[in-house]
């Protein structure tokens, strides 16, 4: 047991610390006022923050260095994310192929896809958005309705897409298809990989709860897809098997999607906020409450950290974080509107904030799935 | 010993909630996040003399009290009626200010005024009292709020305006009028997201049945079902004690709007987690409501600050 | 709408206060220490106390006085709930038979089983247990194995009954028995009314969570009862449709079983607490919290009761109450706990009943039955 | 960077975990309930050094730090051990009181302290620091109490006693161990409640199916299985900062007792539901661990009392 970062480990800290702070004053002196990243103009501003972050190689820390990334552990990108959201830079617009696809590209990818692929994500050059939601698949993401039928040297797809956060800003997606057309549930789909610009694809943006157009619904109309769409192969892992490919997204997408960074950096604000205009004695503890949460959020990651570098799999236990992230994100926007008094009413960062937290129980897979996981597979409850 | 509303406040309501239903429905409260609120709900409202219930019969008005007025407020809370209703009839009525659209905030921590950029007329506090004043007496300086159909504005007096009242009791009396009309409309705001949520719940499939027919979701409802269920009454009692100055109305005002509050908050994030995504969105009804709800649980104080005056006066 | 108690209500009250606070004072000087009535010994001091209560015609206000009662309406056995309970006097032993075997008496009795029953009740002579649960018929009350074979002359009683609160002490046990073999769940039940010194009857007391003889076990062999075991007929309602009279007792026990007064006494006991010790910013509040909660339900019960009164039913809006009641209960005993700080260890009243409490969102019914009850028979959602 | 016990740490408390599962069963804390606890689990933990395990190795003991100890009191939580093992092995053995059974509460409000009927000797605060009395040189005055295993009374010292240290840091940093080894039992006790919880669900059947298929069971579940799964590495971290003189120590300790108690709380609520009437009786073995959890979950300072610390070490 050690709980002391490395020398090499401070070092990047104290480097990342300040480059963000350069760089962050720069890109702002640069774009003017800055805009939300779920809408088109902010988007636009943001890929200017990724590309400043990818030239620096700080895009995908945890990446090798021929994709784009600086080698670093998990540990390195503990670090990364504290740092990051300590700073107050912008969610990242990058987060879902980063996050989600780039993970499955290193399990299931062939190596050309890797090669091909990953250097472009790191690089904010492919932006991905996610196509797993359809209007009659959201928590039961076994639904999927939307048909990919075999042709010669590529793919027709027909079908919707629905809820792809920032569909609209994207240039690719990824997402499930169904391949076999005589299958049921979570068989005989595929995972395919679908520039957006095809012929027969209109993506329409709509808003979110929060005002911003940071959702969007992709429509697939008899829109053909050759097989090397994407300068390789289209389809990640086995054709018809593409659930397994999407689960172990699924499970990367709830364990490490939110780091304790963010909370972390949601808590100082609080206490910021706090020292700014006090508060009573309730909202004082239900405050310490609250940190101390986040804090338990931390130490359960070093020791999630310390598993997966021992070769544990995260499996079903990403389940219990997804539940407590999310939970805890939206305790924390409550404490700060708590804080606000009237004020809360106001557009704000805080009201933006909450706001975005009450989508945390949602996405992702439904904090109600969530809990049937943990119940069923983490304590083994018959189904 | 009887409670329960009696034919004439139920007709009274019915009468309410018809008319909205027909003149302010979500397309109404959706349009009114873009532009002044159409005012054809707020002069139907009027003609049926649901702005002067408040109002002496001498004056033109229907001489009742506030047991007949809160359904009536109820039903504009399950519209999302835009209209300031509470602070024209509930508030500003009894002091004689009638016939005309007021708005007001006398909250714990005054600072926001709704349907400031309309209003016709503004009633706020002043050091000697309440003060009442014209559109062209005030200086707007409009905000961006969470919910943008309120129109809300900080209002900054230019002229001296007319002194309302100058009695404390008369202030204090009027803050409760206005928290129990609060009170009130997050009822109906409550009533209406159960409404919309228990028709999704049954109509939406997942996993080859409806969702309303998981426990989980079940139960998100149940409980909210329970905290209106024991809301409702105390925002009726409310009404009553104010209505005949019962020495407990103060207090009961304050349990209506902490319950009411509780219920909304409660209500909300059910009705948000069994939509899903599809609530997640400004082109589904929900968030119309959603949004009112919550700057209304702050308005008029907050739960903590209800929670210490009940405090307060149980001997604490 | 009309607040105000009348003149004659008011009368009442004084009467019962001035009685209650005289009686409680010569009873307890009769019986020496009080104990809990859920022991043997405790249960005969409370008999004591019952009988009293009955002389004085206090046992069941509600009732007709040809049975005991004081012809009062549901309004006077409010005030009589709130008085009772204030004054501190015991748990009433009689519970069972007054508040759910009288109500379905009342509904589906026989004139005779009427006549010669419910005064028994009232006096105490008959002391009634339930025998709803079995050990595979909980929460599944439909679940019932316990049979009653058709002789001649009688029935003959085979199976087990659990949790029977008090039992040990009771004289007489009401409960569903399948009386047709080939039946399955709801049907083929008959409600039976059973002394328990019948040969082939035995009854096991055990301890409750709180260390007292309060449920017992009764087994039955081979056991006869005669058809006229009671003094009248042992079948109450229809043979073979006990669940519909056992329902409409579950309705009464989950609405009206827990009257708003005890949980106004329980509060006043708390503001009592506070104002012996105090305590913290945060308790405060959640002491006022709580009063409101408990304030709310004697006002929807206001409303309950007008609406019983205007001949509507209370079906299953009576499990609304019942999770109210039942949590609120907890509430305000974790609420004591906390103002007793360490001294909350200690056995005594607020421990006691702490425990008592915990009971609530498991009996009558558990909570998770109630919402489901809520969500399909109230709101309508599809089972 | 590592944050999971090593192998050294796991063998102990793997050894103690079994010892205490053979010689430390339900039917030995439920004799407990009525006459002194059996001493062969405390014997055999003695014999396995897990007395001394900060005791220094040329004194007798394993000369370790509490990150070994903190996973043996966890077991000892989990089997509900009536003997005072955090009082005994973590609170006195580093005061140099070794060798013999200790009890002691240094909590907010000391009032109430376990295992007195059985102690060899007393740790008590007094107006100079810490003193040690022999059982004869205190007063015993049994209290009875919801956990009658524990053994609890009133404890008044008649003589003098050895003054153990005078040092204030070194009175808060015993407190501080004494929490730690709370919450570390407390951690325990939920994992037991979970582990009857789960078994009895997925046995028990209701409507035709194992309650535990019921979402409603699930998620009361899930809910305790995760407050367990933060609740955990906190504890570890406190025993970590304590052993290495973190400057968050004192903090860390709060922390894990705030956690642990409220874990115990949510899953002791969830058991008990879970088991329904079957848990409700002392015949059950879910009261000897839910009524454990209950004192615990208050000594060595209550929630509240904790929050407050850790608000006043972050600056609120």
């Amino acid at each position: 047991m050690d709980l002391n970062w490395s020398e090499t480990q401070a070092a990047m800290r104290r480097d990342l610390r300040g480059w963000l702070e350069r760089n962050l004053a720069e890109w702002r002196a640069e774009i003017g006022v800055e805009l939300s990243g779920d809408t088109r103009e902010g988007f636009a501003q943001q890929l200017r923050w990724e590309r400043r972050l990818y030239e620096a190689g700080w895009s995908a820390v945890a990446w090798p260095e021929a994709y784009g990334g600086r080698e670093g552990t998990l540990w390195d990108w503990l670090v990364f994310e504290e740092e990051y959201w300590r700073s107050g830079a912008p969610q990242r617009v990058t987060q879902n192929g980063i996050q989600i696809l780039a993970p499955s590209l290193f399990e299931h990818g062939t190596q050309d896809q890797k090669d091909l692929l990953l250097p472009r994500i790191a690089a904010a050059e492919d932006l991905w958005c996610q196509g797993w939601s359809e209007p009659n698949a959201g928590s039961d993401l076994a639904g999927v309705s939307s048909r990919a039928r075999r042709v010669s040297g590529g793919w027709v797809l027909d079908g919707q897409k629905t809820w792809t956060t920032r569909g609209a800003f994207c240039t690719h997606l990824f997402g499930l298809f169904r391949s076999d057309p005589d299958s049921e549930r979570h068989r005989g789909l595929t995972y395919l990989l679908v520039p957006l610009d095809l012929d027969g694809v209109v993506v329409r943006g709509f808003s979110r709860l929060d005002g911003d157009e940071g959702f969007a619904e992709v429509f697939f109309t008899e829109a053909f897809l050759p097989d090397d769409a994407v300068g390789t192969s289209v389809v990640l892992g086995d054709v018809d098997r593409g659930w397994s490919v999407a689960v172990s997204a699924a499970s990367t997408e709830r364990g490490l999607l939110r780091s304790p960074g963010r909370y972390q950096a949601t808590v100082a604000g609080l206490l910021d906020l706090w020292a700014e205009r006090g508060g009573d004695a309730a909202t004082r503890r239900r405050l310490a409450a609250a940190w101390m949460l986040v804090d338990a959020y931390r130490l359960q990651t070093l020791q999630t950290i310390t598993a997966l570098l021992d070769g544990v799999d995260l499996g079903s236990e990403a389940s219990l974080a997804k539940v407590w992230w999310s939970e805890l994100d939206i305790e924390l926007h409550e404490i700060a509107l708590e804080l606000l008094g009237t004020d809360a009413e106001l557009e704000g960062p805080w009201s933006k904030g909450h706001q975005f937290a009450l989508a945390g129980p949602i996405y992702a897979g439904t904090n109600e799935v969530q809990r049937n996981i943990v119940a069923e597979r983490v304590l083994g409850l018959p189904r | 010993m009887r409670f329960s509303l009696d034919d004439d406040r139920e007709a009274l309501r019915a009468t309410a909630r018809d008319l909205l239903a027909e003149l302010c429905p979500p397309a109404a409260v959706r349009a009114a996040w873009t532009q002044e609120p159409d005012p054809s709900a707020w002069h139907a409202l009027a003609d049926a003399g649901a702005l002067a219930v408040l109002v002496p019969e001498s004056e033109g008005g229907l001489g009742l009290d506030e047991t007949y007025l809160v359904g009536v407020v109820e039903e504009a809370g399950r519209a999302a009626l835009p209209h300031p209703l509470t602070a024209t009839a509930l508030v500003a009525a009894p002091l004689g200010v009638a016939g005309t659209t007021v708005t007001t905030d006398l909250g714990a921590s005054s600072a926001i005024v709704p349907a400031a950029t309309y209003a016709e007329a503004f009633l706020l506090r002043s050091d000697d009292g309440l003060r009442l004043y014209g559109a062209d007496e005030v200086e707007i300086e409009p905000v961006e709020t969470v919910d943008s159909s309120r129109h809300c504005a900080r209002v900054h007096p230019r002229g001296a305006g007319e002194l309302v009242t100058g009695d404390a009791a008369a202030t204090e009396a009027a803050f409760e009028r206005g928290v129990l009309g609060t009170a009130a409309e997050l009822l109906g705001l409550s009533h209406r997201m159960l409404e919309l949520t228990v028709g999704y719940a049954a109509q939406r499939h997942q996993f080859g049945k409806p969702i309303g027919s998981f426990q989980a979701v079940k139960h998100h409802l149940a409980n909210a079902r329970i905290q209106i269920e024991f809301a409702a009454p105390a925002v009726l009692y409310a009404a009553y004690a104010v209505a005949h100055g019962r020495g407990d109305a103060s207090r009961a005002v304050s349990q209506a709007k902490w319950l009411a509050g509780n219920t909304a908050s409660v209500m909300g994030r059910a009705a948000l987690q069994c939509h899903g995504a599809i609530g997640y969105t400004t082109e589904h009804d929900l968030h119309l409501y959603l949004k009112r709800s919550w700057a209304l649980a702050r308005s008029w104080g907050g739960a903590g600050f209800h929670a210490d005056r009940v405090a307060a006066s149980i001997g604490l």
